[in-house]
């Protein structure tokens, strides 16, 4: 069902874990959907991800995308930061299935989730982000395609 | 993998090796159509007549009474819908409960459209049906009640007997969905009343694509796959002679083996659930203490979801199932967890494990051993944990 | 019996051993149920991937466009039916042919009764259908045409080519019954403009309870079995993995030995077919001459009945079959035999033989000259017969 | 699905053959249903078949029904012919499958037709007969009993 790597990512997460006094903290997804994903930051005064931290409730995709969009953010500013869309780590990943592509959707959605975080606290502004939804499955449903 | 230990046998089973060198001749010697003339295949005819009569004893019914099909599924399908439609003129009303297999749930769903009218029964915090909601439902225009025999996630065996009393009494077919239970657990149509069974051959060690459905002399629904005169003229197609030949093996020692099986698996089942109460916290046993399968044992770990969890059973090669939504690719989880009341994210983090013939002590064990530390794992990773935690030092 | 000569191919087709050895690692090894998550038995939903891609290439249509069935009866079920279902805010009218196979004829009762309306076509008196027929049938409020690729008794092969493309040029979806023509001659679902196509595996050496339904993508038939997401929520129940990989391995070992087993097996059809012709007189071939099976010949033998030649030629070790009402317990002839224009007393005295991988020169050579003796022995013991041979006399 | 006897009497039918000049025939059954049987009866003059023949058209167990009522008539008085019913025939061959019970109802009736036209013949009134119908199938009509 997975590829290698969401397999590796999964097994092996990378940068689990809290920050405590996080520059900015971000939790998306909700219980009920059975996807949780909460990312710390930790920026520095050049904006630039100095550490990242996440912890998931969530199947194995949900862990590997967190996973992979922490190691994807790491280290980079946060307008680079904000590249890292979820087709940036499903690819990062291998792909997904096609049931599982929301899992990347909630990744994405949790970085910019801890950027609106720190960008409210720090009272800046970054270019393209938008208040982050509070359900992303909110406007998914599926209708088979034959 | 090293080490498999298959803890899914609601799922399905392994085919007993006894069935499949039952079966084997039939592929490539007797071949034949036993709906030939001539005496090399009408003699499958005879092989076919032994298998039902193997079945009909385990229940107490009649040999003419058992119509093999393709699998519970089914056997499902035709007992629902053939009901539908050859009682139609009594009325269009159904009762069954919310906590049956999608094989009941969705053919009502279909009949639903089809201008029927079904009634969902609740079920209690232990996955019981209340045979007084039951009766309660019961309308004049009601012509069908079906209620699954023991529930295929949670284990818990209804009050089937009752349920058929109550149905003979007003007159109402009564269909039981007995997947999980035939030859499990004894079974006697008529002590229980019931009109129509449905069973799968590969849930108990015989081969997948085969089952059949039990339908009472007198009842008058008519096929629900049209064409050929097989099967009393009730169910058309060539007979899948050598998968009725494994079904009526696999069913022979099941039950022959039935009481025995039950008292060892029971044991181990219940050693299961011991120690897992004992060692691992917040978490919640599903379904029915005591009227439950012998072989099923379902847990909800709280703060985890069922998914990662079945994965990191599977890397210690420990095979068993959940009720996630993930593991389904739908978005809700187990319709079966949430009619007893369990909260999402509770329903997501459940794991069902079923017991075989084959599994020991040690297995189950090395289970336990492996699952205590998988689901600390997840739950130091788990920001519902986390807030827990946080939330129980601050009210310390 | 020492000797057997099986000429009952059209009826089921042995097992070939090969697809026997596919199939055994799933029963006892590979068991698992392909939903689940663990890897041991997600495996095997590649494994059925891998058949879905053999059938597909056979056919030239796509993976996801092939679902598995229980066999052919059922895919021809679900094709009327659902199509009757999904289509009936266009339309009830549904046109077919007078020479279908039961699956399809009595499926065609079921939704007269139900409310639609069919048109049976009129065949020729060679079997075969007349596009002009079908094209005349249409109607505004039709929403399915279903002629059989080949024909089970007389074997003769429709002008499906011309009938699809008279259906895609009314907008009318198009289903053939492929059980007996499939991976036996070839088939190109865009060419022929086939929307649905049925197929079987013990017709072609593959294992029996095992078929499937090509639907192209964009029909919008739903389920006709209700119940689990199985074949994209289409067809619902447990997979029969070891049937599937059987299957996938008898379309394998057909479609790649097709062209010289047609050959070779239409070399010995035309012989049989000249040495009966020439030998034994009072008999018809039934069906098309040139537009026929490889495997088929089907013949009317004057002044006997067909059950009796059916358990002489068995005392022989011959196995075939015949249109006589007796062998299905009905009392009408075979309804494609009528719909040819035979009286019913000469389809009373048909007999198909139906040819094999394995059938030799010398097994027909045998076959014949038990059929003369026979025949001339059924015949002196008519008084249909007698009456003839009294008329002749008295004519002369 | 035959019994050994039916499978006897079918492959080594008894008196197969026409009686000329016979003292009562008698043909029933209609191509149409796939079962013609014709009886050829001599009948001396005290009113006992010396010998009796038959032709069937029609399936094992037409031709074994056939060939078990020769048997069954032979050597007996006109009235012991009178009392060899379906029931005694298919005794006589340990039983038929129930879709061809009519083969033995076409057996008596033919017994019957060929005495009906011995009796016509010559003028005389068998106890119990009466004109046989051309067509024995004509009320008969399956419906399956669950
Ligand atoms: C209770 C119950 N009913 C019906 C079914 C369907 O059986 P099958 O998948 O063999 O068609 C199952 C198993 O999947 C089941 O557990
Ligand atoms: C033309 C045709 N259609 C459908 C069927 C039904 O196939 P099955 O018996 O495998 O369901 C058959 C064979 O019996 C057939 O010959």
């Amino acid at each position: 069902m997975y590829t290698e790597k969401v397999m590796d990512h999964f097994q092996h997460p990378r940068n689990v874990g809290e920050i405590e006094n996080a520059s900015g903290v971000g939790t998306v997804g909700n219980a009920k959907c059975g996807d949780i994903m909460r990312i710390y930051l930790d920026i520095d005064e050049n904006q630039i991800i100095r550490d990242v931290k996440f912890k998931t409730f969530g199947c194995g995709a949900a862990v590997a995308t967190s996973s992979m969009a922490t190691e994807l953010v790491k280290g980079k500013n946060i307008q680079e930061a904000m590249q890292v869309t979820n087709k940036a780590v499903m690819e990062a990943l291998d792909g997904l299935p096609p049931v599982k592509v929301h899992c990347s959707l909630l990744a994405e959605e949790a970085i910019h989730a801890a950027l609106w975080d720190y960008a409210e606290k720090n009272g800046i502004k970054i270019e393209g982000l938008t208040k982050p939804k509070s359900d992303i499955h909110e406007d998914e449903e599926e209708e088979e395609e034959y | 993998m090293e080490k498999l230990i298959y803890l899914d046998n609601a799922a399905t089973t392994k085919t007993a090796p006894e069935v499949v060198e039952a079966m084997l001749p039939y592929f490539t010697e007797h071949f034949g159509n036993p709906s030939s003339v001539y005496g090399f295949a009408a003699a499958n005819k005879e092989v076919i007549t032994k298998q039902r009569d193997i079945i009909a004893g385990v229940l107490g019914a009649k040999n003419n009474e058992i119509y093999f099909t393709a699998g519970g599924t089914e056997s499902d399908n035709w007992a629902l819908i053939a009901t539908a439609e050859a009682y139609a003129s009594k009325g269009k009303h159904i009762i069954t409960s919310k906590i049956e297999h999608h094989a009941v749930l969705h053919t009502c769903e279909y009949l639903e459209k089809r201008g029927y009218e079904v009634t969902y029964l609740d079920v209690d915090e232990n996955g019981l049906v209340r045979p007084e909601d039951v009766e309660a439902a019961i309308r004049p225009d009601t012509i069908l009640i079906s209620i699954m025999f023991a529930n295929n996630e949670i284990g818990s065996i209804q009050p089937i007997q009752e349920i058929g009393k109550i149905a003979r009494a007003h007159g109402v077919l009564f269909h039981t969905d007995a997947v999980q239970a035939f030859a499990q657990i004894p079974i006697n149509v008529d002590e229980c009343c019931i009109d129509m069974l449905s069973a799968s051959g590969h849930k108990l060690n015989g081969p997948k694509g085969i089952g059949f459905l039990y339908i009472r002399k007198g009842v008058k629904i008519r096929s629900f796959i049209h064409g050929g005169a097989q099967e009393r003229k009730r169910r058309a197609g060539t007979e899948n002679v050598p998968g009725i030949v494994g079904l009526g093996k696999a069913v022979e020692l099941a039950a022959a083996s039935m009481e025995e099986r039950a008292g060892k698996e029971s044991g181990l089942r219940d050693y299961l659930i011991g120690r897992i109460e004992a060692e691992i916290p917040y978490c919640r046993l599903n379904g029915d203490r005591e009227k439950r399968l012998p072989n099923n044992v379902n847990f909800s770990f709280q703060f985890i979801e069922g998914e990662s969890l079945l994965i990191m059973l599977d890397m210690k090669g420990i095979c068993a199932s959940s009720g996630s939504a993930c593991t389904s690719g739908s978005l809700d989880p187990s319709h079966v967890l949430l009619a007893i009341g369990l909260p999402h994210e509770i329903a997501h983090g459940s794991l069902r494990m079923t017991l075989g013939a084959d599994t020991t002590k040690e297995d189950l064990d090395y289970t336990v051993d492996c699952l205590k530390e998988i689901v600390a794992q997840l739950r130091s990773m788990s920001p519902l944990y986390e807030d827990f935690v946080k939330k129980q030092e601050k009210n310390k």
